[in-house]
């Protein structure tokens, strides 16, 4: 090969990137003085927008990157909330050090499961990864010293001092339980930057574009040289360390856990993929608008009680039937915007085309 | 002795799982549909079964013949208008949309008949049991096996000895095929969702005889449904009926050495089988 | 005016446009042939003109009325049926099934039904209970060409039913062409063996990357046209 | 030794036997050539080479090593690169992003670090001014290259081939030899399937003939050329 | 007090619980009323748990983040009352419950259900009901009336109630054991089953005459009727949970007759409102001719959070003052529509005397009327003799 020293370089970014860079870095110190200027209800608004943010990106780089279409989330919601609990109430750890506990215990729980999902495909995989979430949920309902199938709630004291909390609680001058709210939302704060980031990182790098290579063509990718069956497994192990240590972030809030709660397929799964496909599956901006969308018609119309339900349902249907590629998809299209560009475009180097006589001299 | 109890009435639920599963199994096997609207689908058309019992004072059976003609419409116009949309390479689009229809479903029966449990009275039939031997069966749970094997027998028939059935393997195989053979596949489709509605249909009088339903058990009946389908093999009515006994036979079994296993031992089941055989029992084209 | 006709026939996969503007003309009872390179766009103008692949109504016309955005089952009902490329059995019906799905959408009287296509390719009637994808590649294509002849077609489509045959049974095939003649369709031959399309074809198409390049009777055209017709001038 | 050995390999897709008992050795450095009537399994040859189709029976080795139940990213790992008959390139991503895929994965290094050799192979295969858009949207000759870069992008030490003159001009037929001559010359073994002859006999040494699955002819082109077995099969196409 | 009084109420209106609920608009309409006519500001804020143990700590939370309410009240089985206590009790705002016995409530809420060494009163959360202890006397007090082999079969269910009556320690199978019954519990089953033949199974071997329990009424139609399918027939079953709406035993048909139940409430209770001044036949009377369904046993108990609300907050001087509202529960003594209402006195271990006041508990049969439908007859009043009975317990023919 003739190696002229042509100086070729890589670019990711475009104009609208760039901006919104600026923006989100501002944004980010917003939120991060929001409990100075925000209401207590508001900042566990903000909480639940970040936790299923969160769920939402995680379920997201599962099913719209790596292809894999996952009914049974709560599994992992739910393992690392009883983690969470566990070693909290039976251990007597720190919940926020529970955290990280959580999410390697998911983990650990997912090398096991994919033994059993990953010899499965599309449809089978689905129902696959339900049925062992209901497996996990009949099995932690019989552990007795959790209360079994009746649940149990999270010490008072725990909460209360929590890593942070007194510390808080002097800072804002406030309630054990609102200097715990303001810790949890920070700590949700830090892992969806954490997520986001991650998720962003990933894409970015080697193993994302090998990743897209699995989903547009799995034959020609395996021909050049990527394991895709490894890719998979590493990211299904990623998403349920992060889905576990939310599920715990999530129940610290919570305070109270029991099976049909922490194994929910509606809570964990249903409106997460509802989520993910409002906004745009398999772009990072998706997740984003379709939690915001759900936050707005939850808070609308929650107190319908069945029509707020029915609404929601139909609402899927008729995205799924006329934007089946999301809200922010539709938005893209129109304008070619990406915030989170995974592009990579060469530069440099005289971009003109050459000649074969050229190059072969 | 009690083992042989125990293992019949397995069997007989398995019946029942079969049944609820053979509309599933049907759709799922010709156009690749996940249908998680299934279960509500089977409790909806419990309630039209009730409506037509209590405002016709008809026999439960008798308006289950009232009903047949009404979900075939609804399965056939469900497929035709929405469903039809969403079938391709993409699994998402189906699930989604079918989960939105169980939404809609379970929250429209709640404002229309409320959470009340609810239940069709069988009469006699309800309590009524054969002694076979050693065992009593329910006369129920008999007709609903009896009624899950004639399902299949005759959904077995229609498959393989009709023109529709021909039509019905040719779509399902290649759609596009069909297409240049003159078969419209989106049509052959709704009338395939038609069918699996008039078993669906089926399924809710046994649903609705069985005991109590309200407007949200669907899903708790689903995943057994889709677990006999999927460790029958695509496409494989026998081997549905094969997968609902195995969950049946499972759940009683557990349930035989601790009630706390029961229904962790269908699902275990259901792993174990496919551990063996990621393609089911009984994959088609073998 | 022509029996079945293109014209200005484009097509695209997506971004991917693969027809620019194609003119294609077939007289009642006439036989063509289209030949060219791979990737020239002969499987696309089959699909085009069954519907498979949509297109302006007035880009394809039959008996005079503009077909071209009509769905693949109504072109059947017209009367064009298509042995597609790869014969595209299906695998799940026996070769009897397989022959007798051909007559669902349209079941016009006619010369073919089971029994002359059975005295068409004798070999079929013995293997009638076996899965039509258990044949070996000849008798597959015969029976793909059975099932389209048995809804009686006015018009044959033909996407390379010589691919992948032996010499031997490429001769066994071409020669049911006369009697499939006889019974009065018009046929399209799709070929890469040219020299098999110069023979049963009354006129020839030649295309390259999307267009036509040549057309004629196959003895008007030279060597030399056809190869350049095939790869372009140098 | 043979850098690749084919021992007995067969292949049947239910009852359609598509590799018969297949030998040959390739040796280093050799260029062969594979030819046989559509359908003679030709391209499941390639596919069993490269670990994209398991093999029923029968033992492949490369360099020495059995690698009969590697898998094919493993294979590609090892120095296999191959292009497909029909493109399958990875239609979301970039024409560069092709590459990249292939140079960082098939070459096992950081992705910042073959940006100048996907640049360069781009120039090579003519594709540099496509570089950046969609490889959805190249037309049939430009995929067809983009196949032989994105191969070559994996540093291959043996690049299988799979028709990739078809449709050329005479001018651009020329051009895409003398690219493979240079890969050639570089010490890259080739096994190239094609039925543009006279573009294949410029660049191979041997060819291997093919039909129903078994090998029926191996040797000097000018030799097979020659036998009548082989004119009968190719009767068709010589006009 | 000039401003108004805020009040959260939770229930699960929607989903499976919504039973329990269906008596919700009847009673906060007419708190309403009664209140403003009688000069009182009060405001309720409904909200409905769907049944769902995550919604109800959520909407829990918005009561008292968003809406800032006084007191939050909550009732209706342990799946709805728990999430909301706790939430309370972290927030420290008060709460008061009620429709779920005391031990799901009181032992479900402590970290470590099986150490009772580190169960802790709640500074907050207050329940009224009845508890295991009363409905265990009640049944056996039924049992007692008739002439059985005293062999009883346990039906639990692993969720709250099922997992708390099951209980080696605080539920049926002590007590049972001190009273000479031999009791045959097969282990705690999944709600939603579809088969019961090993239960039955079980209960034939032992030669069960008793059957008891604590079951959601589609489980006890699926257990009742294949009972009867495999012939077993026991001389009593007494049920709790599946047997409180009628509606729910017209499904088990003519099958229902002489099942028993525990009777939390009835219309022949002798207790009068003390908002209203209405006896519970009034009540129930007022409640059918308004909404035209036929009174249920959770009505009565929907009244009484809001009686007690109003007592309580007619005591505190500020009603924003969660810990005054807090202390002024635990200092009621209210006569109310479902019994008088004292916290910190009724007979109970002392880690939960604190929090839960006890509440009448009577035994009743469920009797097929002539022309169909069911009756509710109360049978056993040992436990509460001021309430009335109207017959005797009768064997399941
Ligand atoms: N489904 C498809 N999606 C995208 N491109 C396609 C598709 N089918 C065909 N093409 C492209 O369209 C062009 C024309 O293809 P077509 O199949 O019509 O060629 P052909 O002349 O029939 O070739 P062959 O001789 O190989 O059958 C080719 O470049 C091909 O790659
Ligand atoms: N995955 C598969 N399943 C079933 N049959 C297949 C499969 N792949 C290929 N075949 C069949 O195997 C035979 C050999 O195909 P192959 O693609 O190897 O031929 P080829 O020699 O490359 O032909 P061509 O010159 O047309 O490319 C053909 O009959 C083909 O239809
Ligand atoms: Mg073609
Ligand atoms: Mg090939």
């Amino acid at each position: 090969m003739t190696t002229t020293s042509q100086k070729w370089t890589v670019e990711t970014r475009t104009a609208a990137s760039t901006v919104f860079a600026v923006i989100a870095a501002v944004a980010v110190i917003a939120a991060f003085a929001a409990p100075l200027f925000v209401s207590r209800s508001m900042l566990q608004d903000l909480f639940f927008i970040l936790t299923m943010l969160m769920l939402a990106q995680n379920w997201n780089l599962l099913a719209g990157y790596a292809g894999l279409v996952s009914v049974g989330q709560q599994a992992f919601v739910g393992a690392g909330a009883y983690a969470m609990f566990a070693v909290v109430i039976l251990g007597g750890l720190d919940p926020v050090l529970a955290l990280p506990v959580a999410g390697i215990f998911a983990a650990a729980l997912a090398i096991p499961t994919a033994f059993f999902v990953f010899r499965l495909d599309g449809a089978y995989f689905a129902i696959g990864t339900w049925v062992i979430a209901e497996v996990f949920g009949l099995l932690f309902a019989q552990w007795k010293a959790l209360g079994g199938g009746t649940g149990t709630s999270l010490p008072r004291d725990a909460t209360r001092d929590m890593f942070g909390v007194p510390f808080v609680k002097e800072l804002f001058d406030t309630k054990s339980s609102a200097a715990a709210d303001i810790v949890t939302y920070w700590l949700a704060l830090v892992l969806a930057l954490a997520t986001v980031g991650f998720i962003y990182w990933l894409l970015r790098s080697k193993q994302g574009i090998g990743l897209a290579s699995v989903r547009d063509n799995l034959q020609a990718a395996r021909s050049v040289g990527v394991n895709a069956s490894r890719l998979k497994l590493v990211v299904y192990v990623a998403t349920a360390f992060g889905t576990g240590l939310l599920g715990a972030l999530i129940y610290i809030q919570t305070a109270r856990i029991s099976p049909d709660a922490a194994f929910s397929v509606t809570d964990w799964t249903a409106y997460v993929i509802f989520i993910v496909v409002i906004g745009g599956i398999g772009t990072l901006e998706g997740p984003f608008v379709g939690v915001l969308v759900f936050f707005i018609l939850q808070n609308l119309f929650a107190d319908y009680g069945s029509w707020y339900l029915l609404i929601l349902g139909l609402i899927g249907i008729v995205v799924m039937l006329f934007a089946p590629r999301g809200l922010w998809g539709l938005f893209t299209d129109k304008t070619g915007i990406q915030l989170f560009p995974i592009r990579r475009r060469l530069a440099g180097g005289p971009l003109v085309a050459h000649s074969r006589e050229d190059t072969h001299g | 002795m009690i083992w042989i109890d125990t293992i019949i009435q397995g069997i007989l639920l398995g019946g029942l799982y079969a049944l609820f599963a053979a509309g599933l199994s049907l759709v799922f096997g010709i156009m690749r549909l996940v249908n998680l609207a299934h279960g509500d689908l089977i409790v909806l058309g419990a309630f039209l079964i009730l409506v037509l019992v209590t405002a016709l004072g008809l026999n439960p059976f008798l308006a289950t013949l009232v009903a047949i003609p009404l979900m075939f419409a609804l399965g056939w116009g469900l497929q035709l208008v929405i469903l039809n949309r969403t079938l391709g390479d993409d699994i998402l689009p189906p699930l989604l949309v079918t989960f939105g229809l169980s939404i809609v479903i379970q929250n429209g029966l709640l404002e229309g008949f409320s959470a009340d449990s609810q239940r069709i009275s069988a009469g006699a039939l309800e309590t009524a049991s054969i002694p076979l031997g050693p065992v009593t069966v329910g006369v129920m749970p008999l007709l609903t096996f009896l009624s899950a094997l004639a399902v299949i027998v005759a959904l077995n028939q229609l498959f393989y000895r009709t023109s529709l059935g021909r039509a019905f393997r040719a779509t399902s195989d290649d759609p596009v095929t069909a297409g240049l053979m003159g078969i419209e596949p989106n049509r052959i489709f709704a009338v395939a969702t038609g069918i699996a509605f008039v078993v669906v249909t089926i399924a809710a009088l046994y649903l609705g005889t069985r005991a109590n339903f309200d407007p949200t058990i669907g899903p708790a009946r689903l995943i057994y449904a889709f677990e006999a389908v999927i460790i029958g093999g695509l496409g494989s009515l026998w081997g549905t009926l094969a997968g609902g006994i195995i969950i049946g036979v499972a759940q009683t079994v557990g349930a035989a050495i601790n009630p706390e296993w029961q229904i962790l031992a269908g699902h275990v089941a259901f792993l174990v089988v496919l551990a063996v055989r990621p393609r089911g029992l009984f994959p088609k084209g073998l | 005016m022509a029996f079945l006709e293109t014209r200005a026939l484009t097509a695209s996969y997506g971004d991917f446009q693969a027809l620019f503007g194609v003119d294609i003309a077939l007289e009642a009872g006439e036989t063509i042939a289209i030949i060219g390179a791979n990737g020239a766009g002969k499987t696309t103008l089959l699909r085009s003109i069954t519907g498979i692949l949509r297109n302006g109504a007035d880009q394809v016309l039959f008996d005079g009325k503009p077909i071209g955005t009509a769905s693949p089952p109504e072109i059947v009902r017209h009367g064009i049926a298509m042995v597609p490329e790869g014969r595209r059995l299906f695998p799940s019906l026996t070769v009897e099934e397989n022959l007798l799905i051909g007559r669902y959408g349209r079941k016009a009287e006619g010369l073919w039904n089971l029994d002359t296509v059975y005295d068409l390719f004798p070999v079929l009637r013995q293997r009638r209970n076996s899965p039509g994808t258990a044949l070996s590649g000849g008798q597959q294509q015969m029976v793909a060409i059975g099932r389209a002849l048995m809804s009686n077609p006015r018009v044959l489509l033909c996407d390379e039913i010589s691919l992948g045959l032996a010499p031997v049974i490429i001769r066994d095939i071409y020669a049911a062409f006369p009697r499939i003649r006889q019974s009065g369709a018009a046929i399209v031959v799709v070929e890469q063996d040219i020299g098999q399309a110069l023979k049963v074809a009354d006129r020839v198409y030649c295309m390259m990357e999307g267009r036509v390049t040549l057309s004629g009777k196959p003895a008007d055209l030279s060597r030399d046209a056809i190869h350049n017709a095939y790869f372009g001038t140098a | 030794m043979p850098i690749l050995s084919l021992s007995d390999v067969s292949k049947s897709f239910g009852a359609l036997q598509v590799a018969r008992a297949i030998s040959f050795d390739l040796e280093k450095g050799e260029a062969l050539g594979i030819i046989g009537p559509n359908g003679a399994g030709k391209s499941t040859l390639f596919n069993l080479i490269t670990g994209n189709l398991q093999v029923d029976a029968g033992r492949i080795h490369f360099e020495g090593r059995d690698i009969t139940r590697v898998p094919a990213e493993k294979r590609c790992l090892m120095g296999f690169g191959r292009s497909f008959q029909i493109p399958q390139p990875f239609e979301k991503l970039t024409v560069f992003e092709n590459l990249v895929v292939a140079g960082a994965f098939g070459s096992n290094l950081p992705e910042n670090q073959v940006t100048g050799l996907c640049a360069e192979i781009l120039v090579e295969c003519g594709l540099i001014d496509r570089a950046n858009d969609p490889a959805g949207s190249l037309t049939l000759l430009q995929r067809k290259r983009l196949e032989l870069a994105r191969s070559l992008a994996t540093s291959p030490k043996v690049l299988l081939l799979d028709e990739i003159a078809g449709g050329l001009t005479e001018a651009e037929c020329h051009a895409l030899v003398e690219t493979i001559r240079a890969i050639h010359a570089r010490g890259v073994s080739i096994i190239w399937i094609e039925h543009v002859l006279h573009a294949l006999n410029s660049v191979v040494s041997r060819l291997l003939v093919l039909d129903f699955g078994k090998v029926i002819g191996l040797g000097e082109p000018g030799e097979i050329m020659a036998s009548r077995e082989v004119r009968e099969i190719y009767l068709g196409i010589e006009i | 007090q000039n401003s108004k009084i805020k009040l959260g109420y939770v229930s699960p209106q929607t989903g499976p619980l919504a039973g329990f609920a269906e008596a919700d608009n009847y009673i906060v309409s007419s708190f309403l009323q009664t209140t403003k006519d009688m000069g009182l500001d009060f405001d309720v804020i409904v909200k409905d748990s769907q049944s769902n143990p995550n919604r109800a700590a959520e909407v829990a939370r918005e009561l008292i983040v968003d809406d800032e309410v006084n007191l939050v009240m909550v009732a209706s089985t342990p799946e709805t009352t728990n999430p909301v206590a706790t939430t309370c009790e972290g927030e420290e705002v008060p709460c008061l419950s009620t429709v779920a016995p005391w031990q799901p409530w009181f032992i479900g809420q402590q970290g470590n259900p099986g150490d009772p060494a580190s169960w802790k009163p709640f500074d907050y959360a207050y329940h009224f009901f009845w508890g295991l202890e009363d409905v265990i006397a009640v049944f056996t007090n039924m049992w007692g009336q008739l002439e059985t082999n005293k062999q009883v079969g346990g039906l639990f269910p692993n969720d709250g109630d099922g997992n708390a009556w099951g209980d080696p320690n605080v539920g049926f199978p002590p007590v049972l054991d001190k009273l000479g019954y031999g009791l045959t519990d097969p282990g705690r089953y999944q709600n939603l089953t579809d088969d019961f033949s090993a239960q039955i199974n079980a209960f034939k071997a032992a030669n069960a005459e008793i059957i008891t329990g604590v079951m959601i009424p589609p489980d006890f139609t699926t257990f009742w009727t294949q009972a009867k399918q495999q012939g077993f027939t026991p001389k009593i079953a007494s049920i709790g949970k599946a047997l409180l709406f009628p509606s729910a035993v017209e499904t088990v048909g003519d099958q229902g007759h002489n099942l028993s139940s525990e009777v939390w409430w009835s219309p022949s209770h002798p207790f009068k409102s003390s908002l209203t001044g209405a006896s519970a036949k009034e009540f129930a009377d007022d409640f059918t001719s308004v909404t035209g369904r036929p009174w249920t046993q959770p009505i009565g108990f929907v009244h009484a959070l809001f009686e007690v609300a109003v007592d309580v907050m007619k005591r505190v001087s500020n009603p924003a003052d969660g810990d005054a509202v807090a202390e002024a529960i635990g200092a009621t003594k209210l006569d109310t529509l479902v019994g008088p209402l004292e916290w910190g006195t009724g007979a109970l271990p002392p880690f939960a005397a604190k929090n839960v006041a006890k509440t009448p508990l009577v035994g009743g049969q469920w009797r097929l009327r002539n022309g169909g439908g069911y009756d509710l007859v109360i049978v056993d009043n040992q436990t509460a003799p001021n309430i009335p009975t109207g017959g005797k317990m009768e064997p399941i023919a």
